[in-house]
């Protein structure tokens, strides 16, 4: 579904990514980790259309997606839910969710999701008229998550989707991330909680300082040595 | 029982002979007098009357510049009133030496002489020019404590605009001590300062010495400042509020501070602006077009950067000198050339460094192995 | 009593055009949370187009500005929302675009950049037209340094003039006219004769200069001057001012603007365009992820914008009808009160800047009637920080605190 | 036991409607470590906010080492010797690393204009003195070598442990730590976790600190709050906490370690 | 030489090429200014150009560079021709010291033409006084401009001059009240408004009231609803013409309907063409009329239309009369010596120019007569002229 070969990408003078290639196929969910300034997010903002970079292929279900502004990659129903969160501080809790819709015109169905939506983060019901920007930072995450997957998006691309929350809604968060996939959408998702990752994900990919250093089977890159030891606290 | 001993502790075994330090104090304002002197005497005698001029501006803007860069650079607030704060320091220091030249003199004309009563005059004047300034920079900082950013901006920016008006609603100007003695009390309050005829006949007195002194003494200022611990908490300022604060920084009062130090240095410049030969005081002087010439050295020069602030106005200066002779198109390719400047170059000549930190690590290296 | 509701004529349609202008302040700053300072200019462009295409175009059109009918100016004033909305467009597109994310100050710069270069560029002559015969000058387009004097294309009358007594002249003698009826001028009123020469088009108005008194039939009235065309027999209207007299220039005003804001007000908060709008000013990145063309609508807002000032250009000259240059004090005036009146109003917000607007002439008005005309400008500057010392984000602003 | 070094008894805000917190009382020991935990919103940062300044309570009282900080102004608490670090980092990010740490020294120096523009002997004593416990710090912290980097340049990790060297330079009887592990991975919270205990032991400060990470808070603190919808569900050491039913439904899990 | 004070200025303790007490005489021969004999002679202009007050600068530029075309064609001073060199104030006043101080230093000019301001004109002044190099104001008419020194002369009458000549001419129509609307961010403005103030009080007249205004300002409700209330005679305003035709047409439609009565900044044919009607039966102090039928101003009127294209208002024509009566005095003087030339130009006397017969008196003010004008039907009209005392 998603076919990145060779992607590079430079802050400036700065190289961050040095040919990073990988593969996302229809209905997996697939796990980038890695430490801290290993090149996650530029991977995640540079499929996404937000940075300027090289690659050999970035393509979507075929599709070339560089040189494609960000609007049109997610008319393509490529999603992301950012780092930062990037939630929109002065619109409300409501109105956020609404921009998440903003390219849909099938107002039921996105009064429908809205519900849904709201099964899965009762704490987002609560706060509806709130402005954002005064959510607490694990509410602000959860608001994130909805208002991508309000898109209605095919691929979902997810940065860091358990930062700052607490044990109980990572736990959610995890489950949600397993339901929205069974229900058919396709996931790329970082993390630096790598236990978890690992455990939700079909594949992954280990990123060190801008390259891939291994990939494989979730699973079994679990077990690996070298992973537990980098990774997982070397249990 | 620590491992890191505190600061205090620190301080005491640190504490430098203060002969020593009373030596470094002397020859700091020694150099920047030997310094005055020498721009006055020996390249004052190799140009002409109009690099001179020319010279003349470019150290008023500098002081500008630089002056404004702490409340701008520094702290990160955003006056675009400064030449409200010029207008005042010009107007106070000018109305100094002209009515006390007719009370003294009995003529508005300049005494000769480097060191004169005159001159001494208007040196005093000068600063007090730069109190009254700083008055208002106090008056004007007080709302910086409530607003953010462009609202700032905004207030300063009406700021300027309210010292314009107030200025043309000064009296008419005396032209002798006789007339000034005889003035009734409605003649002398307002100040009579000359309204929208603007203030004339100022006593000539800014000279290659004067300005470039005021200059010395700015950039020490400025650069001891930078370089101290009031100068970084400014700094945090700039980057960020709530947690210069939590870190114990007083920012109400810096704020208040900066905005009175630039508005001092503003008032200085000012009044070496109006005893220069040729000047004649207007309260258009005030206004924000003047306000933006200085906030355009400023960011030409990179925010916080004192040498680049120094250095863009000495270009601004020369370059607007040279291109006299352009006529009408002069003003439009200087706009078009501060587009592409802003566009290419976005931080200014050295961003938030100083020159030399852009030349070369050699001096920063060495801080930071201290 | 007359003064009061004569100033708050005034104060409503000169609230009309601050606001009209104070809203391309707010969308731009609420998008790009930057001060536009060439915004201003961009009126001065508007008005200037709408004096080309009035003064010049419209007779080359075979219509008399003077004697042109209502969709002429309807369509002067299309024409100068057009050109302005284009110029919103290149200005962004080229000046401010390749500085998305640059430190804002960098932005103010370039935006002084750019209104110098307005301000400086319509001041280079450009004799593009001909003179069109001797005594005819030269015009100068698009602008110029000559002030010029915008053709009434909507007639200087009140609306509650009375029309106190008609008939056809029974002489003309240079600037005394004879009436074929008797009539009484009241003290401090001022009256106008409207004749009508045979064959023309139009009637054309003369004030009476003659003092107050009773005129009999056949006494000389003295008026202002007398046309050529005025012979005896013309049809002739005499017209008592109203004390608080309500121009017609006015009601155009208020009406254009009033519409104009209310169809931006729908485009804002009842279509999707206008939520997008919403979202790239808070978020830019993220509005692009959620499939915003961030891009078109920045550059869709900076075109509404100076379209509105264009239509305030156009207003403005029709209502004071001189053209001054391009740098001249008064549009930079005009554009500052602007300015503070959409940051009273709490900019970045469209309610704000209209009520910004009404509430900056009204005390720039009443101030210079009721206290003094000297200070004008500081009533409006002083409203401004004393709004701001109260709430420091303006009336309708939003005072959002940083979350830590 | 001697007099607690902050003592909070029953602080409370609301936004609007919002019981952000109430009724927060806590009494943290010379020396001790707590920590405090509880649901994303539960009020947690709301608490350091209301400890340093940021807001101001609404009721209750604040005292550190025996002095009533409640209403006055964050540097003026900061001066009382309460210091923290932020949830989302708020370094001064144009600035170099070292100046960042010496501006934490800045509230305990003193200042005058007339010093700092002559160069008086304190003045250059002082400065000095900044210098050299600042990178005495940085070193503490395998920093020193990046002391002229601009601090925006670093890393994620070394950022957070700039944001504590700069806390600890104000000398502060009492640290703050908002969530200082958040972002890390596995074993990067490991160091930092002996980090912490560390701290301790060097400075003598006494510690409160929010963390999500279970492994972290279970593992150095002494005694935990927990905080859902701003009120105190629950108080005790780490393996009261862990068994408590409460803490387990609002905040843990079924699956926690 | 009476030393009256010295020199420390710009140049500071370096010896100025001559550091006139601006007061003092400067001594015959003794400008910095040397006449090569040969090549051209170089005259230099300072106007805004551009900036605000862009229109009055391009008006007077085009007066004096007909002027100097003329003086070319007809052969030059002794065959040599004038060069202008012309720089652009922007209508500021550090601008205008610093290009004058170009033009007498650098460019080495033999005169200075400028400024229209006024407070610009005081700027210039002290540089070209220093200097030693005449200067020649075409339109300044704050009385202080030519009290710099003796090297510093105008064309144009002085306020008080003219102020008198509004007052007195009110007071003839059998005006007693009269109201002040003028625009107290110029300087010729408020200084008209004062001296007309003083002279209309002492001739017993009274004032109903006195208005402001700033440059830049469109909207005049306020203030003739203000003055409206006073119900004066007249109303005095003087402004420049944009701002006049304004202030005109907002009066007749709050039913002001008293003459209006200017000064010379009205001139313009812009006037009648924007203020239409509003302004018919209004009056103004001028220097010229257009329809007097005098030669040399329908000559000026004629050859000025066909160069530029426009009416010439009264700043162009004040610029041409600069120009022209700067080379008659060339003709007549010793040498361009800055000395020689400021005497052959105080000697001037009845010199023809288009604004009128020009005398330049000790203070170096030219003592010329004033004509008021009635508009009517869209012209100005002679009514009168006011010879000085
Ligand atoms: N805007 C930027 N300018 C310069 N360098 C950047 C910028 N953003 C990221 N980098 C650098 O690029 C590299 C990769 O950063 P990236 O944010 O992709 O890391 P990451 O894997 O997402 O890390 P984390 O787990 O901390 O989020 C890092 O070295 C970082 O310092
Ligand atoms: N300034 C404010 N205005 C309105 N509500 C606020 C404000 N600050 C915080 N809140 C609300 O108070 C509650 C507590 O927020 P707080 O940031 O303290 O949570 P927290 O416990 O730190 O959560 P997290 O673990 O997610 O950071 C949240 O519901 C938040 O929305
Ligand atoms: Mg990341
Ligand atoms: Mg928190």
């Amino acid at each position: 579904m998603l076919d990145v070969s060779n992607l590079k990408v430079s802050y400036g003078a700065v190289q961050a990514l040095h040919g990073v290639s990988l593969r996302v196929e229809k209905g997996q969910i697939v796990t980038l980790i890695g430490s801290n300034g290993a090149g996650k997010t530029t991977t995640l903002r540079a499929i996404s259309g937000l940075l300027k970079c090289s690659a050999d292929r970035v393509a979507f279900e075929g599709r070339e997606l560089r040189g494609m502004p960000p609007h049109e990659i997610v008319r393509l129903g490529v999603a992301q839910a950012p780092e930062g969160r990037g939630i929109f501080a002065n619109l409300s809790v409501n109105e956020n969710l609404e921009m998440g819709a903003f390219i849909r015109n099938d107002v039921d169905r996105v009064r429908q999701d809205k519900k849904e939506v709201f099964e899965l983060f009762p704490r987002l019901k609560e706060r509806l008229a709130q402005n954002a920007g005064t959510l607490s930072g694990g509410e602000q995450q959860m608001l994130a998550i909805a208002r991508a997957l309000l898109t209605r998006p095919r691929l979902l691309l997810l940065d860091e989707p358990s930062l700052g929350l607490a044990p109980q809604i990572v736990q959610t968060i995890f489950k949600v991330i397993r339901e929205i996939n069974q229900a058919g959408t396709t996931i790329l998702l970082v993390e630096q909680n790598a236990h978890m990752a690992l455990k939700v994900a079909h594949r992954a990919y280990v990123l060190e300082v801008g390259r891939v250093a291994m990939e494989g089977d979730a699973k079994e890159l679990a077990k690996s040595d070298q992973v537990r030891k980098a990774y997982l606290g070397g249990h | 029982m620590s491992p890191v001993s505190k600061l205090d502790e620190q301080a005491a075994l640190v504490m430098p002979d203060r002969g020593r330090a009373a030596l470094n104090a002397l020859v700091t304002g020694l150099a920047c007098i030997a310094a005055a002197l020498l721009v006055h005497f020996v390249v004052g005698s190799m140009v002409g009357p109009f690099v001179t001029r020319i010279m003349l501006d470019a150290g008023v803007m500098i002081i500008l510049a630089v002056s404004l860069n702490i409340v701008n650079g520094f702290t990160g607030q955003f006056s675009i009133g400064h030449a409200g704060f010029m207008a005042v320091g010009a107007y106070v220091a000018a109305g100094i030496t002209y009515y006390s030249s007719l009370a003294l003199f009995g003529s508005y004309q300049a005494q000769t002489g480097l060191i004169s009563v005159g001159s001494l005059i208007f040196a005093a004047s000068a600063l007090v020019g730069g109190l009254a300034a700083a008055g208002a920079g106090w008056v004007v900082g007080l709302p910086s404590l409530r607003l953010r950013g462009d609202y700032l901006a905004i207030v300063t920016l009406g700021f300027g605009e309210i010292v314009r008006v107030l200025l043309q609603q000064s009296n008419p100007q005396l032209f002798s001590w006789d007339e000034t003695r005889a003035a009734s009390l409605k003649e002398l309050v307002p100040p009579p300062l000359g309204g929208a005829q603007g203030f004339q006949s100022i006593p000539t007195y800014t000279s290659l010495f004067w300005v470039a002194l005021f200059v010395a003494i700015t950039l020490v200022f400025c650069f001891r400042l930078k370089r101290s611990s009031e100068g970084r908490a400014m700094l945090s300022i700039r980057e960020d509020e709530i947690a210069a604060q939590a870190m114990g920084v007083n920012i109400t009062n810096l704020k208040v501070r900066a905005f009175m130090f630039a508005s001092f240095f503003a008032g200085v410049g000012g009044a070496l602006y109006a005893h220069q030969l040729g000047t004649a005081l207007r309260p258009t002087d005030a206004g924000f077009a003047r306000s933006f010439e200085i906030l355009i050295a400023v960011v030409l020069g990179g925010l916080g950067s004192i040498s680049g602030a120094a250095l863009a106005a000495v270009l601004l200066t020369v370059a607007s000198a040279l291109m006299i002779e352009l006529g009408p198109w002069r003003m439009v390719l200087y706009a078009l050339a501060l587009i592409l400047i802003m566009i290419f170059r976005p931080g200014g000549l050295f961003g938030v460094k100083e020159a030399w930190e852009v030349f070369g690590g050699l001096w920063r290296r060495k801080a930071v192995a201290r | 009593m007359g003064d009061l509701l004569q100033t708050l004529i005034t104060v409503i349609s000169v609230g009309s055009l601050y606001a009209l202008i104070a809203l391309g302040y707010t969308m731009v700053y609420g998008i790009l949370k930057f001060i536009n300072f060439a915004h201003s200019d961009v009126v001065v462009i508007g008005a200037w187009t709408s004096f080309t295409t009035a003064a010049v175009l419209l007779p080359r059109l075979g219509v008399t500005p003077t004697e042109a009918p209502w969709w002429a100016a309807a369509g002067v004033l299309m024409l100068a929302m057009v050109v302005c909305g284009l110029v919103g467009f290149c200005v962004e597109r080229f000046a401010y675009r390749p500085l998305r994310g640059a430190p804002r100050l960098n932005v103010l710069i370039t935006a002084i950049g750019v209104s110098l270069f307005f301000q400086n560029f319509g001041q280079l002559k450009y004799e593009v037209l001909k003179p069109d015969g001797p005594g005819k000058p030269a015009m100068s387009l698009p602008f110029g340094a000559q002030p010029q004097g915008m053709p009434r294309l909507v007639g200087s009358r009140a609306l509650n003039d009375a029309t106190v007594s008609r008939g056809t002249l029974a002489g003309v003698d240079g600037a005394v006219v004879r009436l074929s009826e008797g009539v009484s001028l009241e003290e401090r009123r001022q009256y106008s004769i409207r004749v009508t020469p045979a064959g023309a088009p139009r009637a054309i108005e003369a004030m009476v200069v003659a003092p107050a008194g009773r005129y009999e039939p056949g006494q000389d009235l003295r008026v202002g001057f007398m046309p050529a065309g005025a012979a005896p027999g013309s049809a002739y209207a005499l017209v008592r001012s109203a004390r608080v007299p309500i121009q017609l220039v006015d009601v155009a005003i208020v009406a254009t603007a009033g519409l104009l804001m209310v169809l931006l007000q729908l485009l804002v908060y009842r279509t999707k365009f206008g939520m997008a709008m919403r979202a790239v000013s808070f978020n830019t990145t993220t509005a692009s992820l959620m499939g915003v063309a961030v891009n078109r609508v920045i550059s869709l807002t900076f075109v509404l914008g100076t379209s509105l000032a264009a239509a305030a250009g156009f207003l403005y000259s029709l209502k004071y009808v001189t053209l001054q240059q391009t740098a001249h004090q008064g549009w930079v005036l005009l554009g500052l009160k602007a300015f503070v009146a959409a940051v009273v109003g709490g900019i970045g917000n469209i309610q704000g800047a209209v009520l910004g607007g009404f509430l900056i002439a009204f005390v720039e008005q009443f101030g210079a009637r009721y206290i003094s005309s000297d200070l004008r400008d500081v009533y409006v500057f002083g409203v401004l920080i004393l709004v701001l010392l109260l709430r420091p984000t303006g009336i309708l602003g939003s005072t959002v605190r940083e979350k830590v | 036991m001697s007099r607690p070094i902050l003592d909070i008894e029953k602080i409370a805000i609301a936004f609007g409607g919002l019981k952000a917190v109430q009724d927060f009382t806590l009494r943290l020991p010379t020396g001790g470590l707590y920590g405090l935990i509880g649901p994303n919103g539960a009020g947690k940062t709301t608490v350091f906010n209301l400890l340093t300044g940021v807001y101001t309570p609404q009721a209750g009282t604040i005292a550190v080492d025996g002095t009533r900080v409640e209403g006055t102004r964050p540097h003026e608490i900061a001066a009382q010797g309460l210091s923290r670090t932020f949830q989302n980092i708020r370094l001064f990010g144009l600035l170099s690393v070292v100046d960042n740490v010496m501006l934490g020294c800045h509230v305990r120096g003193r200042h005058g204009l007339a010093g700092t523009i002559l160069h008086s002997p304190r003045h250059v004593a002082q400065e000095r003195a900044m210098r050299r416990r600042a990178m005495e710090l940085l070193s503490l912290f395998d920093l020193a070598s990046a002391a002229g980097e601009q601090a925006k340049n670093l890393s994620y990790g070394d950022q957070r442990r700039v944001e504590i060297c700069r806390a600890l330079a104000t000398e502060p009887k009492v640290l703050l730590l908002d969530e200082p592990a958040a972002g890390m991975n596995p074993q990067e919270k490991k160091e930092l976790q002996a980090l912490i205990r560390s701290l301790r032991d060097r400075f003598g400060v006494s510690i409160l600190l929010i963390e999500h990470d279970m492994g972290v808070v279970m593992d150095i603190c002494e005694r935990i709050t927990v905080l859902d919808y701003g009120e105190t569900i629950a108080e005790g050491t780490p393996t009261e906490i862990q068994r408590n039913p409460k803490v387990i439904e609002a905040y843990l899990g079924t699956e926690a370690a | 030489e009476k030393k009256e004070g010295g020199g420390a200025s710009a140049g500071g303790e370096r010896p100025a090429p001559k550091a006139a007490a601006p007061r003092g005489q400067t001594p015959v021969g003794e400008g910095n200014t040397y006449d090569t004999g040969s090549g051209p002679i170089k005259v230099g202009h300072f106007g805004s150009l551009t900036g605000p007050q862009a229109t009055f600068g391009q008006s007077t530029s085009q007066g004096l560079r007909l002027a100097i075309e003329e003086f070319n064609a007809a052969g030059g001073l002794n065959g040599r021709q004038v060069a202008l060199v012309e720089y652009d104030t922007k209508g500021d006043a550090r601008e205008a010291g610093l290009v004058v101080t170009r033009l007498v230093n650098s460019d080495k000019v033999s005169a200075v033409l400028g400024e229209v301001a006024s407070s610009l004109s005081l700027a210039g002044a002290p540089v070209a006084q220093q200097a030693g190099v005449p200067m020649v104001s075409p339109s300044s008419t704050n009385p202080r401009v030519t009290e710099v020194g003796d090297m510093i002369f105008r064309v144009c009458f002085i306020d008080p001059f003219q102020g008198q000549v509004c007052a007195t001419f009110a007071k003839e129509r059998g005006i007693s009240t009269v109201a002040i609307l003028y625009d107290q961010s110029q300087a010729y403005s408020a200084g008209l408004a004062t001296e007309f103030e003083r002279a209309f009080v002492k001739l017993g007249g009274t004032i109903s009231g006195k208005q402001t205004y700033n440059e830049g300002d469109q909207d005049f409700t306020a203030q003739l609803t203000a003055i409206r209330s006073g119900n004066p005679g007249m109303i005095f305003i003087p402004g420049y013409y944009t701002d006049v035709a304004n202030i005109a047409i907002q009066a007749r439609k709050l039913g002001v309907t008293v003459p209006l009565l200017g000064g010379d900044g009205w001139d313009s044919s812009k006037l009648a063409e924007i203020g239409g009607t509003a302004v018919e039966g209004s009056f103004y102090s001028n220097h010229y009329t257009v329809d007097d039928p005098s030669p040399v101003i329908q000559d000026f009127i004629r050859k000025y239309r066909a160069k530029f294209g426009q009416v010439p208002d009264g700043l162009a024509a004040l610029g041409y009369d600069a120009a022209r009566l700067l080379f008659e005095a060339m003709a007549r003087a010793r040498s361009l010596h800055g000395g020689h030339l400021r005497d052959a130009i105080a000697a001037t006397r009845e010199f023809h120019g288009v604004t009128g017969t020009i005398s330049i008196n000790d203070k170096r003010d030219a003592v010329k007569p004033a004509v008021i004008v009635e508009m009517k039907g869209g012209q100005p009209r002679y009514v009168a002229t006011v010879n000085p005392e």
